[in-house]
C-alpha cells in the first residue's frame, strides 16, 4: 500500500502473508477470537496460492490435518487462541514425537476457562511446557508486526531444520492492531526444495515406509527419547534469540518482558529517561535466553518482570538469575492490559 | 371484538420491526424516539383497533411488549 | 507530533473504519501509526471503539488511556469515556446521540453528525461527518490528505458512493468550522460544563 | 375499564435486557424458554447448560440455575447433571457452530445414551459470535467470512442436517425442526419445546429440537429480512417438521 | 508334473508376521488390502493411515507408505494427505473405538465433507487393544471389562450402527458392511473394498466399509466360535449388505 | 484381605477404593492403557455404591462430564494417562476457571505422541503447568500404595476445600503393582455435609445462579484472575507436603525424586549406606516446596535430580535452590525405569 | 478334476483352524507340532484330494497357505 | 528372606497368575511382597512377564533386573531373559516350549510342565505345575502355604476345580522332586552348559 513493500497492515493478516511467503500451502483452522482474522484471509489468499485451505470443524481436526500434511512434507499451519491450544495438546506432542515439521500461532486472550477475548500472555506456560511426553518446541513471541511477519517465516524453516512443531506465540494486541511493516515477499524459504526423504509420497522404487509415535518394542521409545533430546539441544545452542535494549554498563535496573508487555515496557522507559533501565526480551521463550539473561542482570540492582500474566516466564527469569539478583514482578491478569505509567509506578515504588 | 391494548417498554425495544407486520390492524409503526442504548423504537398507535390478539407480543424478541385486554367494567 | 485517539460508540457506526480513515491520514502524510481496535468481535451491539496513535517517533503502547483527541458517538460511549478525559483532552461529541452531558472536563467541540447524515439521506456515513469534524477542529491534518485517502479506501466503488462520502466530510469540516453553528450547538450543551469550570 | 393481562414478560427471565442483536431468533427462544418454564411451574428445578457462541450469555437472561459448557460440549455436561439429579429438569442450548461442528461427537453420543434431556439446537447456519464464519449448516453457495466466494460443496461437503443424522439413533425419542418467523410459526415452535420438556418430565427420554433461526447482524440483512429468507431459502434445505416422535 | 501358483502372499504385504491374536480378523483385512492393491498396481502411490487400536501396527505389516494417526483422528489425517497429493490412494483403517466412539466427529466430518478417501472401519464390538471395555458398538446385553453385567441400554444406549448414520450425508457416495468369517464372505468383502479404492480412483468419492469383525481374544472364544458368533449374533443387529451407492 | 483393614491390592484398585470412601459419586472415563483398572474395577464398584458411573466416549467427554456433576456439587473424578490428559486441557482450564472441584487422576505413560505403556514421569510439565489461562491446581505424586489410596482421598478434600481441580500424577508402575496398604473405609471426608452454597441444584426460594468461566465485562476477569492467584497464594502456604528421608546434619549428598522414581531413589541409598546421602521428595509437586528443598540442601556437596523423564522437575529444583548448590540430573526417558543400580553408578561416577 | 496341493507357512500359521473347515475335502487337520512361537500348526494331509480351491488361502489371516495348481507335463 | 522372581512367557499362559500366587504365598508367610506385571495389555499373543518381590524388609523397587529365580515358560521368554541370569539365580524352564536351551548360566531345573499340564487334560494348569515346581525345587514356601492360598484364590469356584488344581500343583512338585525324572531331562538339556562351564 505505501510502496516499496511497506504495508500498513493486521497482525493476525501479516502472519497469513508470512505464511503464504513462507511456502506454506496447507492451513486448517477453527474461528476463534481474537484470531478470526486468520482463518478468513487465509479462505480468501490460499486459494489464490494454489494451496489448500480448510475450515477444520474443531481445533482437534485442525490440528490433526497439520500432522496429515506435514507427513506429506507440505508445509502446514493452524492458528488458534488459548482454549483451542489447550485443545491441541495432544495433537502437538504427536507431531513431536512423529518429528513432523509445522507451525501453530497462538493468538492468546483471557483465561482460564472461556475467559474473555482481550490480550494476554497467559498461556506462557502451556506454550514453553505443551503436552504429555518428553519433547520440546520452539516458541517464538513477535513484539510487532515486522516480527510477526519475520518470525512466522522463520518458524516455517525452523520447523523444517528440525523436524518438529515452532509455536508463534503473540496475543490479541499484536493479533489485532495495525502498524507499518516491511513485506519481503522475494525472500527464499530455507530448504525450500530439500527433498524430504521422510515423507509419506506414495513407496516409489523403495519399501513402504513410516510416519509414527508408538514404539513399543523395548528400549526403542527411550532410545528415540534421547533422539529428541539430543535435537532439544541443537535447538538450544543454535536458536536462542532475545534482544538486549538500552542494556549497558550504566544500566541500573534491568527491565525482562516478551512480545505485547515488551513494547509497553520501552514506552514505560521512554518516560523515565532519568532512570538507566535497560530491557531483556526473550524473543524465543522456548529455548529460554538464561544465560544470556544472567549476563544481561550482571550490573543491575534488580530485575524487573513484567507480563501480562500473573507470573509465568518469571520461572524461567528465576532459573536464569540462579538466585543473583533480586527479582520484582509485575503483571496484569485476566485480559488486562497495562498503559507504559502503570509499569513507571511500579519501578518507582518497587526501585 | 374483543377491546385490547398493548404497553411498548421502551428500554427494551430494539427497532427490529418484527411486531409491525404481525399486527393485522395496523396498530404499531415506527416512532421517531430513541431509547437509552439509541434505537429507533416502535410506538403502539392507540387508533382503538387493537383486538388483543397477542401476536405482537409473541413475536416480540425482547419480550417488551404486554398485552391487556380491555374488560368492560360491568361485565 | 504525537496524537493519541480514540473513537467510541457502538457496533455498526463506523468507529473502526472511523480510525482506520485517521491512520491512513497519518501515514500519509509520513508519520508512525498504530491502530488498535476493541478487542475481538462483540456482535451483539455492544461497544465499539478504537485506538489510534500518529506519532513521528517509534510508537511502543498503541492502546490509549488519556486521549488528545477523544471522538464519541454516542450516550454510553460518552459514559463509559468520560473519565479518560484530561484538561488536555479534545472532545469531538455526535450531539445527535448524547443527550446527556456526562462529559465535564476537556476542551470540547459538539457535532450532531448523526442528524447531519440522515439529512443528506446517508445514516450511515455519520463517522465521516465525524471525521470532517475531526480534520476541521484540529486542522492535523490537511483536508487534501482527507480526501486523498477517501479516494484510496473507496477505491473499487463507484463514484457515485465516493462523492456521497466527500459530501459527508466536508459537511463535518463546514459545520465545526461555522461557529455561529458551533457555538449554538455547545453553547447550550455547554452550560453546565461552564458552570462546574467556575 | 378494567385490564386482564393477556401477555406479559415471563418470570423464568431475569430484568436484564438481552445483548443479543435486534430481531436475534436467540432472543425469541430464550424468552419462550422462560414462558414454558413459568407454564410447567419448574423454575425451581431446571437447570439449563449454555453454550459458547452468542447465546454464551444466556445466564444472564434466565432466572433459574444455568452453567457454560465449553464450546461443544453442553451435551455432556448436561448428562452429568442429570445423571446425577434426575429428578431435575435439564437442558442444553447450542448453536450450530457449538453442536453441529466441534460438538458433533457430544451430541451424538448424548442421543444414542439415550439420555433424558431436552436439547434446543438453534440453527443459523453460521458461527454468529465469532463473525459469521462458515457453519456445516450453511447452506450451499452461502457467502459468509471463511467463504467468500460462497460455501463450495465440493470442498465443504453439504450442509448437516442435524434432525435427520440423529433420527436412526435408538436413543432419541423425539425430534422435531420448527422456525420461529412469525407469531404462527413461534407458537409451534413452543408447543414443540414444551413437548421436548414434557418428555422429560415423564421419562419419555432424549428429544431435540431444532430451531430454524436467524443471525441478521452476520447475513447483513434486516431482521424482517432475515426471517424472509429462513422462511423461503433455509427451510427449503432444512425442512420444517415432526422428525420423530416415539412415546 | 508343473506347479503354477494360485494363491501366493501379496507383495504390498511385508514379510512380518502380524502380531495380531490367532484368528484376528484384523489380519484377514490387511491381507484382502495388500491384495487390492497388488492388484490394481498401487503399491507405489498408496498411503495408508493407522489407528490407534489392535491396528496400530498396521504399519509394520503393509509395505507401502502407512502414518498412524492419534486416537480417532485417521479420516482427518487423511483428508490432509488426500488433499495435498489428490492422486495418491489414501486410505484409513480403524477400530469401533477409534472410529465410532472418541472418533465420532472425525469421521462424520469428514464423510460429509466427501472427501475422496476409503474408509475401512473394523467393528469387533469393543476395545480390543486396551482389554476389551465396552465400545459403542458393543450389543445390548453383552459383557465386556467395563459392563460386566452386560451393556444395559438404558443406560449406555443401543449399539450405533456407524454405516446407517452416515448413510443421509449427501457427501458418502458407498457404504456396504460386510463380514470375514468364510472364505465366502471373504471373497465379498474383498469386492467391497476393492470397488471403495476403485472409487476413489475414479473419482466418485467418499466410501465406508463396515467390516464385522471378531476379537477372539477378548470375547474369550476360538476363532471358529468368534466367527460363529458374528454371523449368528452380530450380524443379526448389524444387517450384512449395500447401504449406499452412488456412482 | 489380609485382615485388620489390611489389603493386597493393585494401584489402580487402591484409587478407585479411595474415591468411593471419600464420597465420590460420578466417575466418567475413557480406556487407555495402563489405567484401565480404574474404569473396570469402577464399573462394578460405582453402582454397588449407588453413584453413577458412565463409560465417556473420549477423554473430552469425560472431563466436560467432571464439569457437569462437579456443578451439581457431587464429588466427582476422571481419570487417564498421557495422551487422554492432554486431550483434558481444555477442561481442566474451565474447571479452575469456574471454580469447580474435580479429581483427576493421571496414570503416565511414555510419550511424546502415542509413545508407549511403560510407566513414565514424563507428564510433569503438564500436571505442573496446565492448560491455557492463569490457575493452578494442587498436584499430589504418591510413591506407596498406601499412598495412592491416601492422596487420593486427600485430593477431594483439596478439591472442595478450594473449589478447584486436583491431580493424581501417577504412572504405570504404581498404577499396575500390587502391594499390601491399610484400607481406611471409616475415615471421614473433609466438609462431607457442606452445604455447597453455590452448586447448582435449582433455584429453590431464591434467583437463579450461574457456573461460568466466561467473564466478558472490562476488569471482571481481571479481579477474578486476582482472586484464583490469592487462592493459590493460600494452597502455596497450606499444602505443600514433601518427605525427607535420611536428611540430618551429616547428609553430604541429597537426591530430589518424586513418586516411583523416589522409592527406586531409596533402593539405590539402601544399596550406598557407606555414602551419606539423603532424599528430599515433593509430594505436592505443586505447589512445589521450594523453600523446604533449599533448607533440606543446605548442608549438602551436590544435590542429585533423578526423573523418569529429561529433566522436567530439574526446573524446579533450580528455581528451588536459587543457584546455591551443584545440581546432577540422571533420567529414563521413554518409558524405561531404572533399576537402584543404575542410580548408584551414577552417583557413584558424579559425586 | 483339477489337482492342487498347499504350502503352509509353518513359523506364520497360529493354529487358528480357520482353514479347517473351508476345505471341503479334508485336506487340512491340526498337526501335533508347534512352531517357534509355540503356535500348535495345521498340517497339509497331502492325500491327493486337494482340487486347489484357494479356500484355505482365502480364510487364512495369516496369509500362511500357498496354493499350487499340478498340472500334468505334457499339457 | 529377599527373593526376587521374574516369571516370563506368552499371554494366556498364566504367568501373571502364577506371580500373584507366588505373591500371596509370600503375604501368607509374613513377608512384604510387591507384584508388578508386564506393563499394561499386550493382548494380541505378546510377551507377558511378571517380577515377584518377597522380602522381610520394605520393598523400594518392585522391578527385578537379575532374579533370584527365574520361571521360564517358552522359547521367547528363555531369549528375551537370558541375559538377566546371573551366577546365583535359579532357573526353572518348562522344556515342553523350551526346545532349544539359550540361558547358559545360573543353577538350572527342567519340567516339561505344559506337557505335564496337558497330561492331565488341563493344558491351562501348566503354570500350576511350574508353581509346584517352584515350591518343590526351592523350598522357600511351606507345600500347605501353596494350597491354601490356591483354596483362597479359588474361593468361589466349585471343588473340582480346586482339586484339579491341587493335583497340577502336586504333579509339579514330585516331578521336580524326583531327582530321576528331573536328571533324566536336565541330562541332555545340560549337556552343552557343562561343555561350555569347563
Ligand atoms: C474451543 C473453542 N473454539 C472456538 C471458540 C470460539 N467460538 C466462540 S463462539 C463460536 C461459534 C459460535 O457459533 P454457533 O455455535 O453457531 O453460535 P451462534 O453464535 O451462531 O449462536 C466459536 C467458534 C471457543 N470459544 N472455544
Ligand atoms: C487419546 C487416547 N485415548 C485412549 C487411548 C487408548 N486406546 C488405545 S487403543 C484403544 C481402543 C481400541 O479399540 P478399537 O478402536 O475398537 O480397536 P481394536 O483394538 O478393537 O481393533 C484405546 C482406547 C489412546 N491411545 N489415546
Ligand atoms: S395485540 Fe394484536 S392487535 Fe393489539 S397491537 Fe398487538 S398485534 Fe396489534
Ligand atoms: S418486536 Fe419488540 S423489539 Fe422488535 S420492534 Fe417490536 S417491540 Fe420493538
Ligand atoms: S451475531 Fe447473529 S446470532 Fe449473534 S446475537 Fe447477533 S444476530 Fe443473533
Ligand atoms: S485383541 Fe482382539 S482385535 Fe486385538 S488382535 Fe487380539 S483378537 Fe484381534
Ligand atoms: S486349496 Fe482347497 S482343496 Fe486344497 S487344501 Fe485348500 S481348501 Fe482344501
Ligand atoms: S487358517 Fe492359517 S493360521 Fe489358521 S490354522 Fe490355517 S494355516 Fe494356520
Ligand atoms: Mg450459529
Ligand atoms: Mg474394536
Amino acid at each position: 500500500m505505501n510502496g516499496n513493500g511497506t504495508v500498513f497492515i493486521k497482525g493476525n493478516h501479516a502472519i497469513v502473508e508470512a505464511a503464504l511467503d513462507a511456502g506454506c500451502r496447507f492451513y486448517a483452522g477453527y474461528p476463534i477470537t481474537p484470531q478470526n482474522e486468520i482463518p478468513e484471509y487465509m479462505s480468501k489468499r490460499m486459494p489464490e496460492e494454489k494451496g489448500v485451505f480448510i475450515q477444520a470443524e474443531s481445533e482437534l481436526i485442525s490440528i490433526n490435518m497439520v500432522f496429515g500434511a506435514a507427513t506429506t512434507g507440505a508445509r502446514a499451519m493452524t492458528t488458534s487462541s488459548s482454549p483451542g491450544m489447550s485443545l491441541m495438546q495432544e495433537g502437538i506432542s504427536y507431531m513431536a514425537g512423529a518429528e513432523l515439521p509445522g507451525v501453530l500461532v497462538n493468538v492468546m486472550r483471557g483465561g482460564p476457562g472461556l475467559g474473555n477475548i482481550s490480550p494476554s500472555q497467559s498461556d506462557y506456560y502451556q506454550a514453553v511446557k505443551p503436552g504429555h511426553g518428553d519433547f520440546h518446541m520452539i516458541t517464538l513471541a513477535p513484539s510487532n508486526l515486522q516480527e510477526m511477519y519475520d518470525y512466522t517465516f522463520d518458524a516455517f524453516d525452523l520447523a523444517d531444520k528440525y523436524r518438529n512443531p515452532v509455536m508463534i506465540l503473540t496475543d490479541g494486541l499484536l493479533g489485532q492492531m495495525m502498524e507499518s511493516m516491511d513485506m519481503k515477499h522475494d525472500r527464499k524459504p530455507l530448504y525450500p526444495d530439500a527433498k524430504k526423504e521422510w515423507a509419506l509420497t506414495g513407496a516409489v522404487g523403495r519399501k513402504g515406509q513410516r510416519i509414527v509415535s508408538l514404539l513399543m518394542d523395548p528400549g526403542v521409545l527411550e532410545a528415540h527419547n534421547i533422539k529428541l533430546g539430543k535435537k532439544w539441544k541443537t535447538m538450544i545452542e543454535n536458536e536462542r534469540k532475545y534482544e538486549l535494549f538500552n542494556v549497558n554498563e550504566e544500566t541500573q535496573y534491568l527491565i525482562v518482558a516478551f512480545g505485547s508487555m515488551a513494547r509497553i515496557s520501552k514506552g514505560a522507559m521512554k518516560l523515565m529517561k532519568d532512570l538507566k533501565i535497560g530491557l531483556f526480551r526473550p524473543i524465543t521463550v522456548w529455548p529460554y535466553p538464561y544465560e544470556e539473561l544472567k549476563k544481561a542482570a550482571a550490573g543491575v540492582k534488580k530485575v524487573f518482570v513484567f507480563e501480562m500474566n500473573q507470573g509465568q516466564m518469571l520461572d524461567d527469569v528465576k532459573i536464569g538469575l540462579e538466585g543473583s539478583k533480586p527479582v520484582e514482578f509485575f503483571g496484569r491478569a485476566g485480559g488486562g492490559v497495562p498503559m507504559p505509567e502503570e509499569l513507571c509506578d511500579f519501578i518507582n515504588k518497587n526501585k | 371484538m374483543r377491546k385490547g391494548k398493548i404497553k411498548i417498554d421502551e428500554n427494551r425495544c430494539k427497532g427490529c420491526k418484527l411486531c409491525i407486520p404481525e399486527c393485522k390492524v395496523d396498530e404499531i409503526r415506527m416512532s421517531t424516539k430513541s431509547n437509552k442504548y439509541g434505537y429507533n423504537i416502535v410506538e403502539f398507535r392507540a387508533a382503538n383497533r387493537c383486538n388483543a390478539c397477542t401476536l405482537c407480543a409473541i413475536v416480540c424478541p425482547e419480550a417488551a411488549i404486554e398485552v391487556f385486554e380491555l374488560l368492560e367494567d360491568d361485565k | 507530533m504525537n496524537e493519541n485517539i480514540i473513537i467510541a460508540g457502538s457496533g455498526g457506526q463506523g468507529v473502526l473504519t472511523l480510525g482506520l480513515f485517521l491512520a491512513q491520514a497519518g501515514l500519509k502524510e509520513g508519520k508512525k501509526v498504530t491502530w488498535l481496535p476493541s478487542y475481538g468481535a462483540e456482535k451483539r451491539g455492544g461497544f465499539s471503539f478504537c485506538s489510534v496513535v500518529i506519532s513521528d517517533e517509534e510508537i511502543f503502547s498503541p492502546l490509549v488511556a488519556y486521549p488528545d483527541t477523544l471522538l464519541l458517538f454516542d450516550q454510553r460511549a460518552a459514559e463509559a469515556y468520560k473519565n479518560s478525559v484530561t484538561e488536555k483532552t479534545f472532545v469531538i461529541e455526535n450531539t445527535s446521540l448524547i443527550k446527556n452531558d456526562v462529559v465535564l472536563t476537556g476542551r470540547k467541540t459538539l457535532i450532531p453528525a448523526t442528524d447531519i447524515a440522515t439529512s443528506m439521506d446517508f445514516v450511515k456515513a455519520a463517522n465521516i461527518v465525524m471525521a470532517g469534524a475531526y480534520f476541521g477542529a484540529t486542522g492535523k491534518f490537511l483536508q487534501t490528505t482527507g480526501e486523498q485517502v477517501m479516494g484510496e479506501m473507496l477505491k473499487g466503488r463507484n463514484s457515485h458512493a465516493f462523492e456521497k462520502n466527500l459530501k459527508a466530510f466536508s459537511e463535518g469540516m463546514k459545520f465545526i468550522k461555522n461557529p455561529a453553528l458551533v457555538a449554538g450547538v455547545a453553547f447550550i450543551k455547554n452550560l453546565r460544563l461552564l458552570k462546574k469550570k467556575k | 375499564m378494567k385490564e386482564k393481562v393477556l401477555y406479559k414478560r415471563p418470570v423464568a427471565l431475569s430484568e436484564k435486557p438481552f445483548s443479543y442483536c435486534p430481531g436475534c431468533t436467540h432472543s425469541t427462544i430464550h424468552k419462550l424458554i422462560a414462558e414454558i418454564v413459568d407454564e410447567l411451574g419448574i423454575r425451581e428445578k431446571t437447570i439449563g447448560v449454555a453454550p459458547v457462541g452468542c447465546a454464551v450469555f444466556a445466564y444472564d437472561f434466565w432466572n433459574f440455575d444455568v452453567t457454560e459448557a465449553a464450546h461443544g460440549r453442553a451435551p455432556v455436561v448436561a448428562t452429568a447433571i442429570k445423571r446425577i439429579m434426575p429428578e431435575k429438569v435439564v437442558f442444553s442450548y447450542q448453536g450450530d457452530g457449538d453442536l453441529a461442528s466441534i460438538g458433533m461427537a457430544e451430541i451424538i453420543h448424548t442421543a444414542n445414551r439415550g439420555e433424558n434431556l431436552t436439547v434446543i439446537f438453534i440453527n443459523n447456519t453460521n458461527y454468529g459470535m465469532t463473525g459469521g464464519q462458515m457453519a456445516p449448516t450453511t447452506l450451499a453457495k452461502q457467502v459468509t467470512t471463511t467463504s467468500p466466494l460462497g460455501r463450495d460443496v465440493k470442498t465443504s461437503g453439504y450442509p448437516i442436517r442435524m434432525s435427520e443424522l440423529l433420527l436412526p439413533l435408538q436413543g432419541v425419542k423425539y425430534i422435531e425442526r420448527v422456525k420461529a418467523t412469525d407469531a404462527i410459526s413461534i407458537i409451534r415452535t413452543k408447543k414443540a419445546i414444551k413437548k421436548a420438556f414434557m418428555n422429560q418430565i415423564t421419562h419419555v427420554g432424549f428429544s431435540f429440537i431444532e430451531v430454524l433461526s436467524n443471525c441478521p447482524t452476520n447475513w447483513k440483512k434486516d431482521p424482517v429480512e432475515s426471517n424472509k429468507w429462513v422462511d423461503e431459502t433455509m427451510a427449503e434445505f432444512f425442512q420444517i417438521g415432526k422428525i420423530k416422535d416415539i412415546q
